[in-house]
């Protein structure tokens, strides 16, 4: 009977192999890291890998770890970027009224929970698919975030504040190390609390978590909530880089980010999903723009080049993982 | 064998049309004109309803103007003039948002309404165009540096979504003009999809690679005031040149602080006005041109005072 | 006519099946027995097709064959039912019978159904066969599945423990389906872990252990201790009755409490004591179950936890309140499938705030259950969907008996797990009882009922029949009750 | 025993639920008309119910039904717009230049084929995630499209293609007539065909259809395959309306026909839906921005109101319902 028991050493090769998943992009991403610096002069340096590459991975990176979570649970959430061009535009608009920058900060952040919380209760208290409720809520957002502001920039923002999200510590800028942080800490949320657990056993059979006992439309809402927040951080991020806010901030965010969750290996179908690899996926997407970009490939070859590049290196990362 | 107000022959510049053709005629009561606007998620598009509506106080004749949703719902736009023919105004004003999505909506109009394409796209089936002249943008932006920078320079091109008109017919105004002193280099011309955020990321990228550029051209003030904080973060804020295209509230209030450089005005209030002005002309029964140029210049900090005027 | 030699097969390094040989003759019904995680299922499936072994050999009628994958061994006539449902949920009875078989592109309902009605009245199934396939009890599923393998004319049908979710009625059906099919000259191989069916069905005999081959044997010339013994490698004494208990106070009291497919239930269970739902399949216990917990909502009625009414009851509120629930349908409501043996352990810990999410408090909550229950394989981090059936249904155990509570509801608390194990189960049922726990279960194995129930419930067509005392229980009786039939007066349908 | 089996009549009652479904938005659908009829005076004409709703919904429609058959295996196809606008500008331009029309449908159609053939052989064979596959084929597409073209639009198409796609036929726009045609071709192949049913069941249980010796890699090919030459077809039928193709055609055509799919009941775990209820979801997503457009709301208050619409509509669906 021993003999067919996997040894302690097979279940932590098991989860080497899981591991593989991150590690195969990780490899993608230097590899491709490699190929670009023999190609492109300017691309290996290490501001422009952290500055060119990290930073706008920054933003892309922050919202993707909501969705991650989002989708890990089987939902999906549309209106990320909406929701990021509503806290934007009524954080801007306190700070430009003289609220101050924490607390205007704390209100968009807030905007960002409750925008999340509406998609969350519609999806498990009315319960109506989250495409649909978040395709609503993306438009809805939108609306709210035009009408607020009639459509024009918020321009004057506080330097204060651009100096606190737009600024650098230790050489490093703060977008880059906030989303490290988040990453770090959104990973050991998911994997050491017993929420996070919770999040990835829905994600697998919601049914058989409810039947545990556990409140499982609580749990959803929570994902939902948190990507508010997030899409809600990210965007005072951008607005403190770019020194604006506009209502139409954020459009087409959410597939950037869903890209770098599923580029990451999140599931689509749910219960599988880590947040490293939103970073890794977010990282990958962005090196692709910087050396297009420097390497002044034109506008339809960017695209060509775009397509070929995404579906090649998840034909690798197909393969390195094996099977 | 396309139709292009750039290139069009029977052209007249809008400050010449009291001269040429007389005052404004008084419109018959009630004349109702719509508005097919591309979206109002810019403040191009926003102004240039404001110039409706100013326009239409003028000259005597209500006009409503509305906006699809979001920039690129081609077939929505359609529907959307489809809808406004049903409702039975006597002329439309169409800015179209790709260059054919609303022939369809021109034919049928044919036979109840005028249509004018007023900007940025060309129906090439419009009988009448008013706008600016896209080329011309570009080309403004292109003397200047040809005359400050003699001696040769790096400049770099951030391009508006690919395929579309204004951005091709901007950005090739631009390096056709340029290229007459190559020391002046378009070392790299790469499009940001008229949205701050990837213009201010891809300026940056590109700021690194070349530390000394000497100059951006960007399609839109939009993206030109991305590429203003991603120079001003780079610590070339003076030193390195950026031009938007528009003339958007904030780009006059970038220029006024010392960021943005210029941009190329093309007067969207004043557009507006003028497009109500030729519509009514033209149900009065006036022959005009087929293309109607309104003014454009470059505003630069000097010239700020002078051109704001026409914001109002 | 089939025959597999040497058969060697291991997952990522642990090996599964070492050098087993079985073969099948035409016309009889050979059973392979052995414990939970033996290596039965494994070895069914490459039969089928579904795994490669990594050695040995297969041959079909004297030809070695290669089977890659199921299409393959559909072409060589062998047809099999999963020990999961296969079915597809949205698709009808007649279009689940034939699917792969259709036989033309275009589509003729009336003719499928008329084709697809002899197959199901062999297997005695009573539905119309344009119903949805989940509108149907597991057990009528079931019988789908069973069906379908029939209408594929197979030489060759593999059984994968077809009765881990029938009643007795159906039991009986399938015996004369097997019968009809091995006069016709159909091979069956056929996975139990009821020895009654063995014995009434079995021509030869093969036990596995630990995945190796055991043995061979004439199933009339051995015993039902012979077999046990090759199985467990030991001997196990058999218990029939529940040892004396006194129950305490009332735990949980329901009136009249009514739902979709039941009505006007009213039942009390006793601290330390074991309540069976007993019936035949579709009279509505699951349900009852179901509403107690709060799982589905219920249409009137009351339910009171030591005498405090539960009005809208969730199952979050039943589970703070004491009450554990066990599903019937495993896989889709009981297991976390790609989630790891510990983790589906601790979800109810976790929720009680028993347990940290530490590996290391893992583990010391996980190990002792894994060696109390004899979980196998013994590691509490592999992904459960790769543990054999019964080794799943352990797990789910496990996870209420971690957490504790009070009241304990059980769907099929044995539902395809092993004679060992089951001894083992019915002896922490008994525990949990001495305990105090209060239990009340659903289960339709007459013995099992009779071996482990303080008090048996019988329902009928969605409302309580009647009410049996251990002391007064049989096998008899409960069907009696179940069925509508006088005492003595047998009913046909399950003569 | 007997009384407890569901019934063949209650075997019709289920069925009869499962039709409420569609029911439901048909209903949702009639109510709006009416109401609108009489809130907007120039709503309820023949004319605006074909060219101010009709069209729109048509080439929505087309997209829509290739996109219910791919959600309902489970996958999801981004790359239609894309594929469209590709399909478009070849068949264009080679009508452009004399080749005959018949012969140039006929492979603007095969192009659709080919790009829905390489999504499904990407997401079959290589086994990569359908929504990576089709993000990056939709750039890929794009790009191509741009490039065959230069960006131009190509402008002058043959008057006979035009009238044999944009015309009329019975007073009915020939487009709305394709629609209604295709509708019901694709509802009767997913009914009453073997294929149709497969697909059915790929979505409902993937692994038990592949347990029943069915090639299910062909059938996940083939529903991808769909959606291109539907995709393609749509295209055809816009550009014969417009009298142009032009390659940045098709943006955004993804999202909308997914979510007339998914207002239609399909479900975007797979399994389920329906083709009429694309349709259905289609005519209500235009029938909503005809009337915001007739009542002359303006555009920032056209998005709130189309949120609020599209989740009140699934909400009155949810609840009517039952359960
Ligand atoms: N895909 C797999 N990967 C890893 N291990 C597996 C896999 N499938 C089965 N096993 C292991 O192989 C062993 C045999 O499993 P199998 O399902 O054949 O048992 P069984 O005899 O059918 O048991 P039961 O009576 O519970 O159904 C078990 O230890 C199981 O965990
Ligand atoms: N989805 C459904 N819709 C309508 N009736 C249903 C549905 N599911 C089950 N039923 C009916 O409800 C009744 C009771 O169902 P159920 O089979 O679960 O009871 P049970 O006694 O627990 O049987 P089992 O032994 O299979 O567990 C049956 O008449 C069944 O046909
Ligand atoms: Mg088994
Ligand atoms: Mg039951």
């Amino acid at each position: 009977m021993q003999k067919i028991q996997p040894s302690p050493k097979s279940a932590n090769r098991a989860a080497l192999v899981e591991r593989l998943r991150e590690a195969g992009i990780l490899a993608i991403l230097l590899l491709g890291a490699v190929v670009f610096s023999f190609l492109v002069p300017s691309f290996f340096s290490v501001d422009n890998a952290i500055n060119g590459i990290g930073l706008s991975a920054a933003i892309n990176t922050i919202v993707a770890i909501g969705l991650t979570y989002v989708i890990i649970t089987g939902g999906i959430d549309l209106s990320v970027g909406s929701t990021a061009a509503l806290a934007a535009v009524i954080g801007a608009d306190l700070m430009q009224r003289g609220t101050p920058v924490l607390l205007a900060v704390l209100i968009a952040l807030a905007v960002g929970a409750v925008a999340g919380l509406v998609n969350g209760l519609l999806v498990t208290r009315v319960q109506l698919a989250p495409f649909i409720v978040t395709l609503g809520t993306m438009t809805f957002y939108r609306g709210l975030a035009l009408s607020y502001t009639g459509g024009q920039p918020i321009l004057s923002l506080p330097d204060g504040f651009k100096r606190a999200l737009g600024g650098t510590v230790l050489g490093l800028p703060i977008p880059l190390v906030a989303a490290l942080a988040l990453v770090a800490l959104f990973t050991v949320f998911l994997k050491f609390t017993r929420t996070g657990q919770y999040i990835l056993a829905l994600g697998g059979n919601a049914e058989a978590v409810r039947l545990s006992g556990i409140n499982t439309n609580r749990y959803i809402t929570l994902t939902y909530v948190i990507s508010g927040v997030l899409a809600a951080f990210a965007a005072l991020v951008l607005i403190a880089q770019l020194g604006a806010a506009e209502p139409i901030l954020g459009s087409g965010w959410e597939l950037s980010a869903i890209a770098a969750a599923v580029v990451g290996g999140t599931s689509l179908s749910g219960g599988k999903g880590n947040v490293v690899g939103a970073l890794l996926g977010a990282l990958l997407l962005s090196m692709l723009q910087n050396v297009l970009t420097l390497m002044g490939v034109q506008a339809f070859y960017q695209l060509l080049a775009t397509g070929v590049i995404i579906i090649g290196a998840m034909v690798i990362d197909r393969y390195t993982r094996g099977r | 064998q396309t139709f292009s107000p750039d290139t069009e022959k029977s052209r007249v510049a809008s400050d010449q049309l009291v001269k040429q053709f007389g005052a404004v005629p008084k419109p018959a009561a009630g004349v109702q004109i719509g508005g097919v606007m591309k979206a109002l998620s810019n403040e191009y598009w926003q102004l240039l309803r404001t110039g409706y509506l100013k326009g239409g106080t003028k000259y005597g004749v209500k006009v409503d103007a509305q906006a699809p949703s979001n920039e690129s719902d081609q077939i929505g736009q359609l529907s959307m003039m489809n809808t406004m023919i049903g409702k039975g105004y006597k002329a439309l004003l169409i800015s179209p948002q790709s260059d054919v999505n609303l022939l369809p909506g021109i034919v049928r109009a044919d036979k109840t309404s005028l249509v004018i394409n007023v900007n940025d796209a060309v129906a090439p089936t419009a009988q009448h165009f008013v706008g600016n002249i896209q080329y011309d943008n570009g080309v403004s932006v292109a003397n200047y540096l040809l005359k400050t920078f003699p001696k040769g320079g790096q400049i770099a091109v951030i391009e508006g979504q690919a395929g579309v008109y204004a951005a091709k017919q901007r950005t090739l105004g631009f390096k056709t003009t340029l290229a007459k002193n190559p020391a002046l280099k378009i070392v790299a011309s790469v499009p940001a999809d008229w949205d701050r955020q990837k213009a201010f990321s891809t300026a940056r990228d590109l700021l690194r690679r070349y530390p000394d550029l000497t100059a951006f051209y960007c399609n839109n003030d939009t993206m030109a005031l991305g590429v203003v904080e991603a120079v001003k973060a780079s610590g070339r804020l003076g030193k390195t040149l950026v031009f938007g295209t528009d003339g958007i509230n904030a780009a006059y209030d970038s220029i006024k602080k010392g960021e943005l450089t210029g941009t190329v005005d093309s007067f969207p209030v004043l557009t507006g006005e003028v497009a109500v002005e030729v519509a009514v002309r033209l149900l009065a029964g006036q022959k005009l041109p087929k293309v109607i140029a309104t003014p454009q210049a470059l505003v630069m900090k000097d010239s700020v005072a002078k051109y704001e005027q026409f914001k109002k | 006519m089939l025959s597999a030699q040497h058969i060697n097969k291991s997952f990522s390094g642990v090996q599964v099946l070492h050098d087993v040989q079985f073969s099948l003759m035409a016309g009889e019904v050979h059973a392979l027995l052995g414990e939970n995680g033996a290596g039965k299922s494994t070895l069914l499936k490459t039969l089928f097709g579904m795994h490669l072994p990594d050695s040995g050999t297969l041959s079909v009628a004297g030809q070695p064959v290669v089977l890659g994958s199921p299409r393959d061994a559909q072409s060589q006539g062998i047809a099999m039912i999963h020990q999961e449902l296969a079915l597809i949920p949205e698709l009808s009875v007649a279009q689940n019978v034939l699917l792969g078989n259709e036989g033309r592109e275009v589509l003729n309902y009336g003719q499928m159904q008329a084709r697809v009605r002899p197959f199901l009245e062999q297997v005695g199934l009573n539905v119309h066969p344009a119903t949805p396939v989940k509108r149907l009890t597991i057990a009528q599923q079931q019988m789908v599945e069973i069906a379908r393998a029939v209408a594929r004319q197979a030489r060759i049908i593999i059984m994968d423990e077809p009765t881990s979710s029938l009643t007795t009625h159906e039991i009986e059906q399938l015996y004369r389906v097997v019968r009809d099919l091995t006069a016709r000259g159909v091979g069956i191989i056929y996975v139990s872990h009821h020895f009654d069916e063995i014995e009434e069905l079995a021509d030869r005999v093969t036990v596995l252990r630990d995945g190796r081959y055991i043995g061979t044997v004439q199933q009339r010339e051995v015993t039902q201790d012979q077999l046990v013994t090759m199985m467990v490698g030991r001997e196990l004494v058999a218990q029939t009755a529940p040892p004396a208990r006194t129950p305490g106070a009332v735990r949980l009291e329901v009136r009249g409490l009514s739902g979709d497919g039941f009505r006007d239930v009213s039942l009390q269970v006793r601290a330390g004591e074991v309540v069976t739902l007993a019936g035949l399949i579709g009279a509505g216990r699951t349900e009852v179950l179901r509403a107690i917990y709060g799982a589905d909502p219920s249409a009137g009625g009351e339910v009171r936890l030591e005498g405090a009414a539960m009005s809208r009851r969730t199952p979050a509120d039943m589970m703070r309140r004491g009450v554990g629930f066990i599903a019937e349908d495993r896989r889709h409501q009981g297991i976390v499938p790609d989630a790891r043996v510990s983790v589906n352990m601790m979800l109810t810990s976790w929720a009680k705030g028993k347990v940290g999410v530490g590996e290391r408090d893992m583990l010391r909550v996980a190990e002792p259950q894994i060696q109390q229950l004899g979980i196998r394989p013994a590691n509490p981090n592999q992904i459960i969907r790769r543990l054999s059936g019964g080794n799943q249904q352990k797990v789910i155990l496990a996870r209420w008996l971690s957490a504790g509570c009070d009241l304990l509801l059980i769907d099929e608390p044995t539902r395809g797990i092993d004679v060992a194990s089951k001894a083992d189960i019915y002896a922490l049922i008994d525990d949990l009882a001495q305990a105090g726990v209060a239990v009340l279960m659903v289960s339709s194995e007459l013995p099992e009922v009779l071996r482990l129930s303080d008090r048996i419930l019988v329902m009928r067509e969605g409302r309580l029949a009647g009410e049996l005392a251990a002391a007064d229980a049989s096998e008899e009786r409960i069907l009696a009750l179940a069925t509508g039939a006088q005492t003595h007066a047998k009913d046909p349908a399950v003569a």
